[in-house]
């Protein structure tokens, strides 16, 4: 089934394309199929690729498909690459992203009073980074900047989208029981 | 005896006195819900206090927390208010409860983003890029990068003017160049810190010859909101 | 066999790698490989993995192993990024696109001034992009052409309007905190 059209090509662009690769721009390649068929094409790719090997895997991330290492091979690939393991996010940082990515678009002065704590830098590391962008800026006075997550965001946690989130409700039952 | 060094690994634990609060009323497993507020307060200020003792800058948000805890306290040793009937008085501790719940959560939405992250970074994507000759150098940018490439350039802007007046030489012709490209960039410039960049008497003749050039051309205004307060240079 | 090791490792590592694999870099990874046996593991490799599916293939370059997509299915993947909105830019275009944003309507003349630079090529890449435009003549000597940012340069950066850009004053106090 892999060797046949249009599996073969599509998975030709997976691999071609860095980003993950969205159905809708699929769809522009092959006008021929329907977003159901494509879909249908999708799903039997995705599972028959992640099955015949195991070191790749097609998954789902940021609304679109995309190929990637499997976990389980990351220490022999590091000591090739010879890299280091890249650096985390701070405890801050993360907290900070928390804040952002639960009630986007927030401002900076609503971050501040959530976290208890003024400061700024896990800000400026989160542009640098492009896990947070700028969304604008909110109609109150002062008009202060609106910030909130960005696909990289997803793709760097591995997210489909934010909906993959548990919700803040859920954390509180986590907290009450 | 314990040492100053010992005490500041764990003070660094805390990032804010959310975080503080947090730590107090796990470690003694008290009920978030039912603070016993006396204690806590004494607890806290004991540990800005050995914050203190030990040289260590004590961030603003710390000492607000601090009069909010006695506030509170204050308020809990008063007799309940009369209330209306079928209401039930404020508890004086319910907008800290609800904080500190708050704060909760997203430490633990933080948490799983952590979680996520080591396995996010234990995964590859393809190394090569077989299709990207053409835009090797390009990135994909956005608002953050764009005011960041600005403000470098008005960085860099500024040094070369700096380095430029060092020279002794100066026309009127540079001046006028100079001082039209500052404007704009800056829309608006302070007189006494324009002429703070002439190196010399004769750089701050033409200086002055240069901007009175530019107000008869009509390019700026020279603006003073009253006398001997600084002229403002504003483009037209 | 594909999935056994040290099979799935080495594929994993083809991935990864931004240069061609060199079996000598493999042996440090693998030090229970003979190099006659790491040989006879890439053969295998590549004779398995190229004929399981027919969208990509490892090939020897250089001394080293690389896997590519096959060339029959270059021009649908060339098809494919063509619907890639390409936002993408370089430094310098970045750097005038930020001098035109922050102070439009402006002209070459000043822009190669403010930035120290002249070349005007990247002017040519943000009309074709259509980030900018042009936005009419200045009434001094020479006429030059005055440029301004497009719709198409808020839609981009998720902008209502250009008030909505930070300021250098609030960028500075994002570095200084």
């Amino acid at each position: 089934m892999l060797k046949d059209e249009p599996f073969s090509q599509i998975l030709a662009i997976l691999f071609a394309s860095r980003e993950p690769v969205m159905p809708g721009d699929l769809l522009a390649v092959f006008p021929h199929l329907s977003p159901e068929e494509l879909v249908g094409v999708l799903t039997a790719l995705v599972q028959e690729f992640n099955q015949i090997q195991s070191s790749l895997e097609i998954r789902q991330v940021a609304g679109g498909y995309r190929i990637t290492t499997r976990v389980e091979h990351h220490e022999v690939i590091r000591e090739y690459l010879k890299t280091q393991p890249s650096a985390r996010l701070s405890a801050a940082a993360l907290e900070t992203l928390a804040v952002i990515a639960y009630r986007q678009p927030i401002t900076f002065p609503e971050i501040a009073e959530i976290r208890g704590i003024k400061g700024s830098s896990t800000i400026k590391t989160l542009l640098e980074k492009k896990l947070i962008e700028i969304k604008g800026r909110k109609k109150v006075v002062g008009r202060p900047i609106l910030y909130g997550t960005t696909r990289e965001f997803l793709i760097h946690f591995g997210l489909n989208d934010l909906s993959e989130l548990p919700t803040l409700e859920e954390f509180e039952e986590l907290l009450q029981s | 005896m314990t040492t100053g060094a010992d005490y500041q690994v764990e003070l660094e634990i805390f990032e804010g006195p959310l975080d503080l609060l947090l730590h107090l009323i796990k470690e003694q497993e008290l009920d978030i819900y039912d603070i016993p507020i006396a204690q806590i307060t004494d607890q806290y200020l004991r540990y800005l206090q050995m914050m203190k003792d030990l040289n260590i800058n004590i961030a603003g948000e710390f000492l607000v927390m601090a009069a909010t805890l006695i506030f509170i306290k204050s308020r809990m040793l008063l007799p309940v208010e009369v209330v209306e009937e079928g209401e039930e008085g404020e508890d004086p501790r319910q907008d800290l409860v609800s904080q500190l719940l708050e704060h909760e959560k997203f430490k633990k939405a933080a948490s799983l983003l952590h979680d996520r992250q080591v396995v996010a970074l234990s995964i590859w994507p393809r190394g090569d890029e077989e299709f990207e000759e053409e835009e090797k150098e390009a990135v994909s940018v956005n608002v953050f990068d764009l005011i960041r490439a600005f403000h470098r350039i008005v960085e860099r802007y500024q040094e070369n003017i700096v380095m430029e007046v060092q020279h002794e030489e100066v026309s009127l012709e540079q001046k006028l160049t100079e001082l039209r490209s500052l404007l704009m960039l800056q829309r608006e410039v302070l007189f006494s810190s324009f002429l703070r960049k002439a190196v010399s008497r004769l750089h701050l003749v033409i200086t002055f010859f240069a901007l009175l050039e530019m107000a008869r051309l009509g390019e700026v205004r020279l603006m003073q909101s009253m006398a001997f307060d600084d002229i403002r240079i504003v483009a037209c």
